[in-house]
């Protein structure tokens, strides 16, 4: 009740973590409420008191994935951009490329890391890969549909200055996509987590995907899901990061 | 000079792993020359795969699996077993008494639940067989191998089958005691299937033939301080894997020595070593209920004895 | 009348700059929207194009610079055909067009970015540029709104700056498409005078779209009225006024007589039509 | 080369057909080229061979994952719409919601299947929770992002009229973002078909899920291939459904 | 002069129906783009805002609609304060702002689709309606354009269709913003007398955004002049010609005298500024 008295602008800086608040609090509700026992479904405490416990190997797992993930994430940020840009500038390639995408991406990565492996060994790498490999492809489908979509009046605004197609993109395709683009960007992220995290429970030493799968094999449901939380953490701290980048740059298109 | 060897186990670094990490982290394969790196596994039917695409030079791995590869893949490079570890097949079924599961026979017609790729249950038919029981009068529910035991302990399926040493622990964490169970190791109830083997590639086997051999002594050494001392070799496991609960691994490590390891036959022949005889009818076991129809192996072609240390230093077993 | 008209330098100097040869556009099988423009701008000359809404007279412009291919005839720019959009052209379209992520003064300098010599020339003289900026800014009375973006600018302010990024690079070929539809009589007079300076300095050619006759009549050597869709060419007067002119001008009964005579033309062509 | 002499429009009908044909010449060429062997990565003949001769098993395990794909991606799209539409009108929402969302996502589902199962048992319904779950997150963040980013001006033509919240989102707000909303179901599709496929992987009896762990239990990795072709051409099918409705509904948008 | 006012009935007869009481609003912290505004305009008063372009005549518009919050003052309209958008509004934005995914005469039709009764009633009189919007589409030349998309449309197409769009549902408050801003002088003027005939069947009351001094002294009751930014009233003016007005009026001296009258005294007010 307080909290409605607050400033609207206190109200919505404290937004999110009034959010996280509520959420734990309906997570342990409803676990004490149905009985659901740890280890199917641990409760935040058990949760928490396993963070705790292993804050020191969750800390360092989590990093190993945060890295893997980003090292991923920004090749597929990359090559999605080149292939939204591929894909959304001519109608051939739109028509050629979208429904091999699509096919590609209805494909489980995991299915490839026992290849991946193969080539690359356990570890990093396949990680890497796999993080890209299941995060390009919302940027391609936003950077693509923003390109196709693009005004023609406002690529008027370069082409009668006898523009090349390379400056119409970067001056004015580019920069209308942009909140498309960042849009794109938080999918891109969770699935890039969610890459690594799925490679390291089948080909690793090392990160959360492999202490998760450690900790389910000996049935410690509440280290699992000190797992899940770190991952969770990451993807929100990501999340930040590139709202605080969308932010100073497509303030423009936010304007209410 | 030392040889490089990258080294696949069959699962995560768990009690079974300690003869393997002790004898890397106490300098055993150093002593012999080797630079063993070790990573943790999939499964011990994966690691096979792993083995012979080249992506490591040898791996602790399912012996069928082994048999099933060879006669499926009579071209790709080939790979051997050049050491038994698991003597028997830790493959078991599970029920709970509750349910009235007494016997193999009373499964007929019931449901039970394992991935389909458990060792226990692409081997059913052998079991089936060996107990007077129509291979197909159960059905199965296939499930990721962490949910089996889930599954049977809220009795959504009447049994289960999976590793005795693995299950179990799973059991008796959701609060099932050993005693509520009903337990049917597959080699006590007829199935002489060989379990986990080292194996190693056949071109990395000609070309660093005496690192095989020395491998396979800095082992026995490690499995022997093993067998002495599992609550101290635990340590090795807890040194890769910070994040294992110690009393857990020590209790899995000691029932896959009793169940698996520490077997008569292991006892007799000593450490490692395969009776030509009964791998050559296992093999033809596999085939059968692998439906393998050509290319099925020789024993020879799956076990390579050449590498194993003498047999009084295999004699490891503590009195 | 043909006495002054000798005064009026541009269109006799002036060798042939933009040429169309009988021609039409369809944008699509409802017909064609311009049909049949046979005309000759010469280089240097200032021409308005006067006309009923919807006639075609933007789809003109849009051929003019070759972001629109005729479907029939054919479109000579300074010698050569034009197969795309030159590179020698600066417009103020109908709707301001101001791109919205960029503030005024980036909006205005967007063409140094993309027009040689002074893309590569940006880097390096940036403050320059700011300054000739800044200064058309100020002549169109937009200094004080530099760093705001389009949106928290008025309809009319839009259109002045969009006037200032067609003229930034010193265009050799200037279209304007009503450039003066949103503003005051009081600014356009004032941007009237602006932009004959200008032109009287630089001596671009100038394609000017208006509804204004007196506009037409007080800026342009040549007057091109268009029909009703399907646009055609229907009449072209020269101006006979000599240069500089001033405002006083429009005052005089010559200028009313023009614009009261080209208002009559047009309104007896649209009786015809109607009829 | 004599495709270059086809049509433009022709060239365009063809072109996906021409991608397939040239990914498959790719596929077959590189593995051959590399000589990978078949139980890691089977060639197109080796997948043809499979799929022709398991067509029957492998259809009858297609239909029960395309229709369990179906079911969980239409709860998905409901759901998306609803949560984007209220982290998109309400700064609030947005600020408590989004963190949440992402860090949700970043969760592998799999994490979750096995307490689907405990909850409902084996088979269909925790594959279709699955494909919801995994799918909805994409249409959020492009819906809301549309709506976030309405123009004012466009709103404003409404609002004069006095009308409610409601009638701006169905007039102007959810028609503005429907390219985007289309895109992002290119994107949820994919993830709804991993979503089943991995749920039908952990527990389940029928599927293209259960198949593909069948066959590489038994070491059949042209059968587990097969298996992901299946997987690729439904979700090419459904592509192509929904780019034939985007088309009919978003024409105004795509006009180049 | 005041024996032809009293024939100009709206004034007189109507009841206060927009009242603004000392009305300011500021943007951002660059300052009041209106201040201090204040007066009231009777019910069926047709009035019309002159002033320099950026002044804050749309900003007026959209105080008056609740689409904005004054940040200083109250306005009330019909009687109740203003906290959000009327109900009983028609408005043209000075940017036609056209849906682009509905045709012309769906954009027509949107109105329609919102206020009651019309609401509840278009389902069942569907035929009725779009006999009413063709109608509407006919009267401004755009019959023929009903399935056209907006971006089909020239620049004043849109625009009329735009008016349309404000006519629609017969609204009580009708807001123009600058309407006929991108149409030439004759489809003006003959708008001009289509909006009179409307209003003087209807009775709306009319607020017009306008740039032409002959079209504010041509159509309005009452003319307020704006200021430069911050926008004040500086100058409110009755038009006294009687209704209804024919384009003869135009050309009548009285007609000429007001309007060069308002150009002045604007005229004065800019060189006053400018000091
Ligand atoms: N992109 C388009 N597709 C189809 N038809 C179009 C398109 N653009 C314009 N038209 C049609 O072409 C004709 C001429 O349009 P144009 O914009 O050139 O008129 P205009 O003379 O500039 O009119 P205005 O003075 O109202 O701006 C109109 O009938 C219009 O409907
Ligand atoms: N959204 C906004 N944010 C900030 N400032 C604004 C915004 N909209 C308008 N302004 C400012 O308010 C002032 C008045 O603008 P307004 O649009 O009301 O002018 P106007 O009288 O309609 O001009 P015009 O005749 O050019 O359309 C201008 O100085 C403009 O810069
Ligand atoms: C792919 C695959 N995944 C898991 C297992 C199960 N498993 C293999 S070894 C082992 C115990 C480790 O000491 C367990 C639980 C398997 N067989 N194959
Ligand atoms: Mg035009
Ligand atoms: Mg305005």
């Amino acid at each position: 009740m307080s909290f409605l008295r607050l400033s609207p602008e206190m109200q919505l800086r404290l937004a999110p973590w009034a959010a996280v608040a509520l959420l734990l609090l309906i997570w342990e509700g409803t676990v004490r409420a149905l009985g659901v026992p740890q280890y199917i479904f641990p409760g935040v405490i058990d949760t928490a008191d396993a963070l705790i416990q292993f804050h020191q190997p969750v800390a360092r797992h989590a990093w190993q994935t945060f890295w893997t993930t980003v090292i991923g994430f920004a090749i597929g940020v990359v090559v999605g951009l080149l292939l939204g840009v591929i894909v959304g500038s001519s109608k051939f390639m739109y028509r050629a490329c979208y429904p091999l995408l699509v096919a590609f991406n209805a494909i489980p990565k995991v299915a490839f890391v026992p290849i991946l492996v193969v080539w690359f060994g356990i570890g990093t790498v396949p990680a890497i890969i796999t993080a890209f490999l299941i995060s390009f492809f919302p940027i391609v489908v936003n950077v693509a549909t923003g390109l196709a979509t693009l005004e023609p009046e406002m690529e008027d605004v370069l082409r009668v200055l006898g523009a090349k197609r390379r400056d119409v993109l970067f001056k004015v395709g580019l920069p209308r996509s942009l909140p498309y683009f960042f849009a794109s960007l938080k999918v891109a992220i969770t699935l890039a987590f969610v890459g690594t995290v799925v490679s390291e429970t089948v080909a690793s030493n090392q990160g959360i995907g492999y202490l998760m799968m450690s900790a389910g094999s000996q049935m410690r449901m509440p280290l699992v899901f000190a797992g899940l939380v770190a991952i969770s953490v990451m993807a929100m701290v990501m999340y930040q990061f590139f709202a605080w980048i969308e932010n100073r740059m497509t303030g423009w298109a936010h304007r209410r | 000079d030392t040889v490089d060897i990258d080294f696949q186990l069959d699962w995560r670094f768990e009690g079974p792993s300690a003869p393997f990490l002790m004898s890397a982290s106490r300098g055993y394969f150093e002593d012999e020359g080797l630079d063993v790196s070790i990573d943790s596994g999939s499964g011990s039917a994966e690691t096979i795969n792993r083995v012979a695409s080249g992506a490591y030079d040898m791996g602790f791995g399912d012996l069928n699996a082994l048999v099933e590869f060879l006669a499926n893949n009579p071209d790709a490079p080939s790979l051997s077993a050049v050491f038994v570890v698991y003597d028997g097949s830790p493959a078991a079924v599970f029920a709970k008494k509750s349910s009235g599961i007494e016997e193999p026979a009373d499964l007929a017609g019931k449901t039970l639940a394992a991935p389909s790729f458990d060792t226990g249950r692409r081997a059913w038919p052998l079991f089936a067989r060996a107990n007077d029981l129509e291979a197909d009068s159960v059905s199965w529910d296939s499930v990721d191998p962490a949910l089996r035991e889930q599954l049977l302990a809220s009795d959504d399926v009447d049994a289960i089958t999976g590793f005795y040493f693995t299950s179990l622990l799973n059991l008796e964490s959701r609060g099932i005691a050993e005693e509520d169970l009903v337990i049917m190791p597959f080699p006590e109830y007829g199935v002489e299937l060989y379990g986990n083997v080292i194996v190693a590639r056949d071109s990395f086997i000609e070309e660093h033939p005496e690192a095989v051999s020395g491998f396979l002594r800095a082992f026995t050494r490690g499995m022997a301080a093993t067998l002495e001392d599992p609550d101290g070799a635990v340590d090795y496991v807890l040194e890769r894997d910070d994040l294992v609960e110690r009393d857990m691994e020590v209790r899995r490590l000691k029932l896959a020595i009793e169940g698996s390891i520490d077997t008569p036959a292991a006892r007799e022949n000593g450490l490692g070593a395969v009776d030509m005889e009964r791998l050559e009818l296992t093999i033809g076991q596999v085939a059968d209920v692998f439906e393998l129809e050509d290319n099925v192996p020789s024993a020879e072609d799956v076990f390579n004895s050449d590498f194993l240390p003498d047999q009084d230093d295999r004699m490891v077993f503590p009195d | 009348m043909t006495a002054t008209a000798t005064t009026n330098a541009a269109p006799e100097t002036g060798r042939p700059f933009v040429a169309f040869d009988h021609v039409s556009l369809a944008y699509d099988d409802s017909g064609n929207a311009i049909e049949d423009i046979d005309l000759t701008i010469t280089e240097g000359e200032f021409v308005a194009f006067v006309g009923p809404s919807g006639c075609g007279k933007s789809t003109f412009m849009k051929l003019c610079t070759g972001l629109h291919q005729p479907t029939a005839g054919r479109i000579t720019v300074d010698g050569a055909p034009v197969n795309g959009p030159l590179k020698i052209t600066g417009m103020a379209f109908q709707n301001a067009t101001l791109l919205p992520w960029r503030t005024t003064l980036d909006n205005v300098m967007l063409p140094l970015e993309i027009v040689q010599p002074h893309r590569s020339r940006l880097r390096r003289h940036r403050k320059d540029y700011v300054e000739k900026a800044m200064g058309l800014l100020q002549t169109v009375g937009l200094d004080g709104y530099a760093d705001s973006y389009p949106w928290q600018l008025s309809g009319g302010m839009q259109q002045r700056a969009s006037i200032c990024r067609a003229l930034i690079h010193d265009p050799r070929l200037l279209m304007l498409d009503e450039p003066f539809g949103a503003l005051d009589a009081f600014t356009r007079e004032e941007l009237w005078s602006v932009l004959q300076d200008l032109w009287r300095q630089q001596r671009f050619t100038v394609v000017l779209v208006t509804h204004d006759l007196r506009e037409a009549a007080y800026l342009a050597d040549t007057i091109y009225v268009m029909s009703k869709r399907p646009g055609r060419i229907i009449e072209q007067r020269q101006v006979p006024f000599p240069r500089p002119r001033h405002l006083e001008l429009t005052y005089t009964s010559e200028f009313s007589d023009l614009v009261y005579d080209l208002r009559a033309r047009i309104g007896s062509i649209r009786e015809e039509n109607t009829q």
